[in-house]
């Protein structure tokens, strides 16, 4: 049993067009930039992945990961509870222009639904955004004299994690508040691609710390020295280099 | 109305009502100063969605860790007893009502304890974040908000008219002029800055403020 | 802040009578045994608490633990996935005698309702007992073709749990599969009890490796060796010592 | 009826069906048995419903460690890249489609799947554990039993007489006589021993057996 592979390219080269593809990350903390970069060389060379369904927290910030991905055309809809950043403009351009679905889910209930998408708990029943916006056209029930929001899990074809590192197996540790999302979307993807800063032993993560079993993962490769977003962003980058849109 | 409270004292007179030992989650933006003004001996424990409870200060410049961030996205540093959790078991800590007060902005508060404070209405992009889940978890949910618009408007109504993040959610806010608790579907005034009459504040308000005892002076240190 | 106790008898003084009280561990493991005997010891000492609902996925073994709290007539009720064990004699006699009542749920159903009422989601669909004798009476709903049982939350007054290491603010680590209900239990209860083999200063639990954030705990008391059910009935113990009910 | 196959033989057989790599619950008691006959090459990943994921053999009497625990309540020891986790979360990993595959005993299975392995009737204390999970939750449900009961009587039925553990939730059995498959409602046979004739089968079984196919020789090794 071996889910580690060479390369970014191998790891993502499986995802159709059309698929829905959950992606880790709180704005760039967890954010697992190299695989939406490889995700993008992909669509550069072949025209693929395309029409996706993305599930994100955010809607990416500037020019790189996430934003990078809906700057070039490959995201049909966007499921999200903020979309908003730093630099939202990519986003907000292909929304305004009508070019990008948006479905807004609370953040808690974005949350739960993927964790319930992950269980095997097909809808729950939560107080949030009863009486709102967010919860028209869902059931409402009352219990003990309280009205809630019947919510549906939320499950995708793909998820993409960033962990910090990662065993053979697929067991995963994150780093800090990067753990945010990944945990739940590796649950909840029927393929779970991740790249982890390192990859070591089976047996050298101790069992007591592992956050993501490996039962959750289908893919892992390594990516030494991941970029952040925030830094990227600082320092004006664009993905693909040089390329402005 | 010339006197008014700042930013700075609407958050510190927030967070005279925190006890020690709370756990407490702040909006992103204006609730976030309530952490600077702890009173003496206390110490709050600080949730952020994103999956920290008892995170501290900002880090010096330069020394940011972009894996260390609070819901704003801001660099934050951690305190001794912080532990970091996912995003499921976060808002399990919200939604199961564990969080001991959540302070939050607000564009429309109403008697009801109706809260509008994450949509302006159909322009623009929507973004809701938390603030859904948040007003229905927390033990106790205040506001801090100027008491008016920058037109003059009131902020605190009779219903609300923009987008609703919650009903009948919240139950003490901390204005720039008062600190209002609701009960029972009404505004009930229980301190005012001592320059300001009932009336003008009444005035200033859009709905009836109630009174059901005395009400104190909001007395305020300089900030 | 800080939660910790000096003695078991403080930590478990002000639970009522009639209280419903979730009990940590799996057969032996994770259980608190030693928070479970002070309660034994108050009630010896003052009558109370009694009519006790209990929540735990057994129902004893032997005469020490959970199966003492039975055999000395403090519970009304007991809500459980498997009541079975080596030596189950004390639940059996007292169930076949009338004489105390028992809710059967399946073991996933149980960890989730447990897990819900912490979460704050009063009810869940779950495939798990449909069309069985544990469904009956229950909502059914259908999502996608697939049929579900609705399930609501379990919340208790009290949680007793056992831990590793814990912090003066409450945060808790477990030991190897003693983990099972414990994280899940602490976060369902009004207020959580736990007993840690070791408490250490503030600062000395890496946040990473925390299962239980401190927002879910009390109370917390060193149990610097704590008995291990097993252990206890392979040397035929009592509680209290020499009593044979 | 003189041959049949041992309990080991038909864990064996069914041992035989688990790919390298595949994450695999076992029941308690009698199932566990076909953790021991993995073929050489393969290596499976145990998951037990009490929170371990990669747990191996038995420790050597006297070195049992109490809590680390299968979920039948006996000590095990754990290979390199296992996991702890809580009941919710190993909940999640059943009720989530994320086994391979669950091996568990029968009293009774029905040509439509049903399965009823967890109650004999009103008599005695009732107790479920975690086997109505497993039923819905693996990818494929797979029972190992005896063809008949010690009275000879079929426990393959038209439909089950005693309470249901799960609704049409088996797609695989290996007894000790054969291996069968449930298809579109109805049984249909895989392997039989090449010494029981299929009207002998038949007579012990109590729902038609289909063919759709060729039905190969069950062999299996002394064990």
């Amino acid at each position: 049993m071996d889910k580690t592979r060479a390369t970014l390219a191998e790891a993502v080269a499986d995802i159709p067009d059309g698929a829905s593809v959950m992606i880790g990350g709180f704005g760039g903390s967890g954010a697992p930039i190299e695989l939406i970069h490889a995700l993008i060389d992909r669509f550069a060379a072949t025209g693929s992945p395309k029409n996706l369904t993305l599930i994100n927290n955010n809607a990416g910030n500037g020019h790189v990961g996430l934003a990078a991905l809906i700057e070039q055309g490959m995201v049909r809809k966007l499921i999200c509870s903020f979309p908003r950043s730093a630099d939202p403009r990519v986003f907000t351009q292909k929304y305004q222009a009508g070019e990008i679905e948006l479905e807004l889910v609370p953040q808690g209930t974005l949350a739960e639904r993927i964790r319930a998408g992950g269980a095997g708990i097909p809808a729950f029943y939560t107080p949030t955004g009863f009486g709102t916006l967010l919860a028209e056209g869902k059931a409402i029930e009352t219990f003990e004299g309280r009205s809630y929001v019947r919510e549906r899990w939320l499950k995708a074809d793909v998820a993409l994690i960033k962990a910090d590192v990662a065993d053979p197996y697929g067991n995963l540790t994150y780093r800090m508040a990067a753990r945010n999302f990944n945990p739940l979307m590796a649950m909840a993807a029927a393929t779970t691609i991740v790249q982890a800063r390192r990859i070591v032993a089976a047996g050298e993560i101790d069992p007591e710390t592992v956050i993501t079993p490996g039962i959750f993962v289908q893919y892992v490769v390594e990516v030494a020295n991941p970029a952040q977003e925030e830094v990227l962003n600082r320092a004006g980058a664009r993905y693909p280099e040089g390329e402005v849109a | 109305m010339s006197e008014k409270l700042s930013n700075a004292q609407i958050a510190w007179r927030a967070a005279q009502d925190i006890a020690d030992g709370a756990y407490v989650n702040l909006g992103i933006g204006f609730p976030e100063m309530v952490a600077q003004y702890q009173p003496p001996g206390r110490q709050a424990i600080f949730h952020t969605e994103n999956g920290i409870l008892g995170f501290g200060e900002a880090p010096p410049q330069g020394e940011e860790d972009w894996d260390m961030i609070n819901a704003g996205k801001k660099a934050v540093t951690l305190n001794p007893g912080a532990a970091f959790f996912h995003h499921a078991d976060s808002f399990a800590m919200v939604r199961g009502g564990h969080l001991d007060v959540a302070i939050l902005g607000a564009y429309e508060v109403a008697e009801n304890g109706d809260l509008a404070n994450w949509s302006t209405g159909p322009k623009g992009v929507p973004a809701v974040g938390g603030a859904m889940d948040l007003v229905h978890g927390a033990k106790r949910v205040a506001v801090i908000t100027e008491h008016v618009t920058k037109d003059g408007k009131p902020k605190l109504v009779k219903r609300c008219t923009l987008p609703l993040t919650g009903v009948g959610c919240v139950t003490r806010l901390y204005t720039s002029l008062a600190v209002i608790d609701i009960e029972g579907g009404h505004f009930v005034l229980r301190e005012k800055l001592p320059s300001i009459s009932l009336e003008t504040l009444q005035s200033l308000t859009g709905a009836e403020l109630k009174l059901d005892g005395p009400v104190a002076d909001l007395i305020v240190p300089e900030l």
